[in-house]
């Protein structure tokens, strides 16, 4: 039995059938609970499973990450929300300083299950202090695990994953995504797999590689070069730490040719990351330098037309895969 | 209109009618500014100031064009009290390039130099430590100025609001804290952010005078506005006010409001600033209603210029996108 | 000693020497740490607690296993007073497999889950968010346990100071917040940090009860910590306790210690919680010279078996470097 | 004339002497008065320049960097110091969201001359919260620069260039830097450029890519490797943002191999842009893959062995280059 449901919905889905399923679990974060999230995914769920599961908190991001992986220390099994990565910054001294290094820096004494959900992205039009893309920081850092659902099946099934856990997973969830549609199969496992990446379009020509916001753009891009008669095959990350080189290789021995995609900044993207790899596990396989498709270096602006010119686009993928091919 | 020094208002009729137009002219924008909204011309987050407008307006009246503004991303009101040309702060609603930002902020980020008016910050505190420094620059420079810094009640519990304030306590800095209590952080109450929801006790706790004020009375603001600024100029050091106030709209233009009773929201709007300030100016015969009719006229055709005049301005051509993320090598050394 | 419940100090001769043994203990292993930072068998970072005694030694009595503790990077004391073994504390000094955390921690990270001992803790102000995060794990499973999270009055100037006060009032968390004031935050004096001096003041702004204590006496630690346990193990949400201390020793072994007066110090050394508590002790009659003296010996004994099981224990190899990044596939589920 | 001094001196110089020439200038930071700095950088200053130009704040990171921020907009040249790059965490929000957007976001109007100064590194032991490398992340923010001395001459020289830089400046100084002692030419100009990169050895078999405190390790390898009769090339990075694409790319394009040494956790690192980068301007010059010498995926452990591994030394440096030979 599948069925059509929205991203936000997938999330909702997934947030309320934890909180069913596991007494510890429970939802905090800045207006998770009478506002119903900012993005609108935990809509309703107050009034099932009441304040003290469905917490809101003050603006204290510090504090309440902090608390969070606290609670998580104490038997609990938190899902924090911040409502977008811009405001995560203000809450990564926590995750990166107690969340990441405490199993470790303890002789692994203590594991730390928390699950911290955000927003991230661009493509609202809410300039540059609400588009940032800081995926590729927190990938950067050990002991944490980085997610990037991009699909409905995702959404819905890689947050009961997380939270079965141990370690601390950081649940990226595109702004462009949530109203999205995408099918769902109940009849099957709703979990997803934490990690690996997962080939969502086969083809021989060039590997397209990205992940979160960007997918749907990647595949838009080789509909439109498989009309031109160009083989995409396009990669999902899911899993930005840890990356599934496997694949990546596998695919590029294939191909001989990559692009990635990544709304981050260029210099310092994940993209480097997975070039640099590429790099490393493909080299002799390649036929054409790893190409790179990024945001430009400029705080995102607010106009339409800036943030566009700003941001991945589907002519610039296509460009850079005929460049990739020499076409 | 007071003269410098004098903490007092002064509420003769020219004076009764600023503080009237520049009320009603923040309204008149933002109702219009919905409506914009509504036909897509604005976009991205769009947060109204609508009920509110008593307390930049009063608290504009105390600062010279010498003073410094840092606000929040619900700006819209303290530029225009300001003095931002409607034109322009419509202009960077649009996001075109004659806009006070050349349109690359937007509603949450406007900006502008020759009003020292520093924004628009859309990183809840983000602006508070910003105004510390713009403070202690004045101090370390013997500018007798004032840093005016607008945040809301939900910003109070973030780090940078305590570390801010303890900062500028300690180094008796001139900045005047504004806190625009409006009961709400989006869908959270004031009760469910603040385990102490007096503001004034927060700020003593820090050795920093305090003033509730309320904030939906356009004259007792500015009263106290002028009491704190004189303050500070005399060298008291860092002063605060809790602006009791109340948003009559929606948090931005994406809320639902599930989170407040209807009752309570019309029983705020009994208290309208505009709708106070008037009857009680007409009652006191300050003014007449042919004056207010009149400003009302030349309000619609002022927030409609800026319409006209945003919807006729260029946008900034792509080309440019990469400019003044860095400082061009021409201009370096004049800053 | 005390019953459950019961907030007094039983101060008879089996608790008189059990505080005074622990004072000294910590005293003994922390001048011989520093003996041996000399001798380069300790390295780092290492902050002496030496002359602050009576602060992890009085509130611990409060204290059942059952209760959590977070400390700081200056937390040897806090470690030895909960209970830790000082063989394993001193290993971990050193560095040693046998170490409390595997000696990857060192001296700044000691933590012992047996113990409920969560550091250890380097990051100014970061142990508060996760004291209240266990604090909310108790809560929410009705457990009646007490966090106690200790900090410099330094701390206090961070954000997350901020943040974690509010939210534990707020939300009526069973934490004790103690803020250890030894005056200095590395050489910062308290005076330059704090806009207000007084703790309680803060501690009140989010209507959290709050006492002053002299951390120089390890009975009025105990019995303030008693009070405020008990009132948390009443329901009365989180309690402060701010307890004026001083460090006799530098900041840590690389500190020059140009910030304060010999005579200051000197001052305060006349206050010294474990000369004062022993002369006390002895006046009154509750124990005597030979007792002390039997104590010196066992703590000396306890020091340095604690230093040669230090010194014969193992390093961890280099092949284990990245286990226990993330939780070993095996031991999953059973967190 | 020539002098020789240690780094810490260099930059108590440098600091004096900005200190001196421009009123608007002053210090502020945690300890960097009474106390005379973590690392001693600011001793004496205090006396010299008073309470108010050398100035002592807070544990309160994001409210001084904001405040020196909030300064720079308002005249002043402040230069402020946070403590090391672990508590630059808690600031970040400031560095990111408003001194790097400014100027931007308002269409130009303001400049942010404010320069940031933090420690960072590890190699002295101090354990899993005290031993990060972030200059990546600092690498990837446009709209600010990065610097790293990694020489007494660059130390005691980029500081005046940064003050007179319109745009924030950060400036990393390696822990285990600050008591290395170098040369120091008082005759010429002592101001060094805040970008380009140097070439600190020149070498026609392998280009090693470098930055910071790994320099000296870099070098000392580059010796060893000579007395097996290998070439090294040795570029120190300087400035991290912007990278100095043509001296690396010239470097490749006459040794056909690299090899890039960076203290940063190896995935997400800055060696991965800077191997992504010659994947992209010089592809077909290589002979052999980028390789990466970077930190091990771990939070740094403090036992000294423990450290040693973590971290990129002399050994890793030559197998690396070993590998990339073919030898
Ligand atoms: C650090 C941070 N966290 C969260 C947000 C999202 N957000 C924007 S406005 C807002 C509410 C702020 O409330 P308040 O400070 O009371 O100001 P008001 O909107 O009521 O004027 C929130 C949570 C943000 N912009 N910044
Ligand atoms: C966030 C942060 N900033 C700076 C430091 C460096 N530092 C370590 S201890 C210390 C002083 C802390 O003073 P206080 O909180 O009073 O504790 P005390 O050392 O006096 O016990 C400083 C500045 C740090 N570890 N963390
Ligand atoms: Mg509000
Ligand atoms: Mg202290």
């Amino acid at each position: 039995m599948s069925r059509r449901i929205t991203y936000r919905e997938a999330i909702r889905e997934a947030l309320q059938e934890a909180l069913r399923r596991d007494p510890r679990v429970f939802l905090m974060g800045e207006d998770v609970g009478r506002y119903g999230g900012a993005y609108g995914c935990s809509k309703g769920l107050l009034t099932e499973f009441g304040e003290a599961r469905i917490r809101d908190t003050p603006l204290s991001e510090a504090g309440f990450t902090g608390a969070g992986i606290g609670a998580a220390l104490g038997g609990m099994r938190p899902i924090v929300e911040i409502m977008t990565v811009n405001f995560s910054l203000l809450a990564l001294d926590q995750i990166v300083n107690t969340a990441a290094t405490l199993r470790h820096m303890s002789g692994g004494q203590f594991s730390v299950p928390v699950v911290i959900r955000m927003a991230t992205g661009a493509g609202r039009q809410l300039a540059a202090q609400h588009s940032h893309s800081f995926e590729n920081w927190y990938a950067h850092v050990p002991g944490i695990k980085v997610v990037a659902p991009a699909t409905v099946a995702d959404a819905r099934g890689m947050l009961w994953t997380a939270l079965e856990d141990p370690d601390p997973v950081i649940i990226f969830e595109h702004a462009t995504l949530y109203n999205d549609e995408g099918e769902i199969e109940d009849s099957g496992p709703l979990a997803q797999p934490l990690e690996g990446a997962a080939i969502r379009r086969a083809g021989s020509d060039v590997s397209l590689i990205t992940y979160g916001g960007s997918l749907k753009k990647v595949l838009a891009a080789a509909d439109e070069l498989a009309r031109e008669g160009i083989a995409c095959e396009v990669i999902d990350l899911r899993s930005l730490r840890p990356l599934d080189d496997k694949t990546i290789a596998a695919s590029v021995a294939r191909t001989h040719r990559a692009v990635i995609v990544d709304e981050g900044w260029r210099s310092g993207s994940l993209a480097a990351e997975i070039s640099a790899r590429i790099m490393e596990t493909a080299f002799f396989d390649l036929d054409w330098p790893v190409e790179r498709v990024c945001s430009a270096e400029v705080p995102i602006p607010y106009p339409r037309h800036l943030e566009i010119a700003a941001t991945p686009q589907v002519p610039n993928i296509i460009a850079a895969v005929k460049r990739a091919l020499r076409r | 209109m007071s003269a410098a020094g004098d903490t007092r208002v002064h509420l003769d009729r020219e004076h009764a009618l600023k503080l009237l137009r520049q009320m009603k002219l923040i309204r008149r924008f933002e109702e219009r500014s919905a409506e914009l909204y509504g036909e897509q011309k604005i976009r991205g987050f769009l947060h109204l100031y609508i009920g509110e407008e008593a307390n930049a307006v009063g608290v504009m009246q105390a600062l010279t064009p010498e003073d410094a503004i840092v606000a929040t991303y619900r700006e819209h009101g303290h530029a225009l009290a300001r003095g931002l040309p409607a034109t322009e702060v419509m202009a960077e609603m649009y996001g075109k390039a004659s806009g006070s930002s050349r349109g690359r902020g937007g509603s949450m980020h406007i900006f502008d130099a020759g009003q020292r008016f520093y924004g628009g910050n859309a990183i809840v505190g983000g602006g508070l430590p910003l105004a510390v420094g713009l403070a202690l620059a004045d101090q370390m420079q013997q500018r007798n100025r004032v840093t005016c810094c607008f945040f809301g009640e939900g910003a109070a519990a973030e780090g940078e609001f305590h570390e801010s304030l303890n900062l500028a306590s300690l180094w008796k800095l001139p900045v005047l804290f504004v806190c625009e209590n409006n009961r709400y952080a989006m869908g959270t109450a004031l009760e469910r952010s603040e385990s102490e929801t007096d503001f004034c006790r927060h700020a003593t706790s820090y050795r920093i005078p305090a003033e509730a004020v309320d904030g939906m009375d356009v004259v007792a603001v500015e009263s106290a506005a002028r009491r704190a600024v004189q303050a500070i100029r005399n060298g008291g050091g860092p002063q605060f006010l809790e602006n009791r106030t109340y948003r009559f709209r929606a948090h931005s233009m994406f809320d639902a409001e599930l989170y407040r009773e209807k009752a309570e929201v019309e029983m705020w709007k009994e208290r309208c600033p505009i709708r106070r300030f008037h009857s009680w100016l007409i009652a006191a015969g300050v003014v007449h209603e042919v004056d207010v009719a009149a400003l009302d006229r030349d309000i619609e055709g002022e927030v409609e210029a800026a319409v006209a005049f945003a919807e006729a301005a260029p946008w900034e051509p792509e080309a440019d996108l990469l400019t003044d993320v860095m400082t061009p090598a021409a201009t370096r050394g004049v800053a």
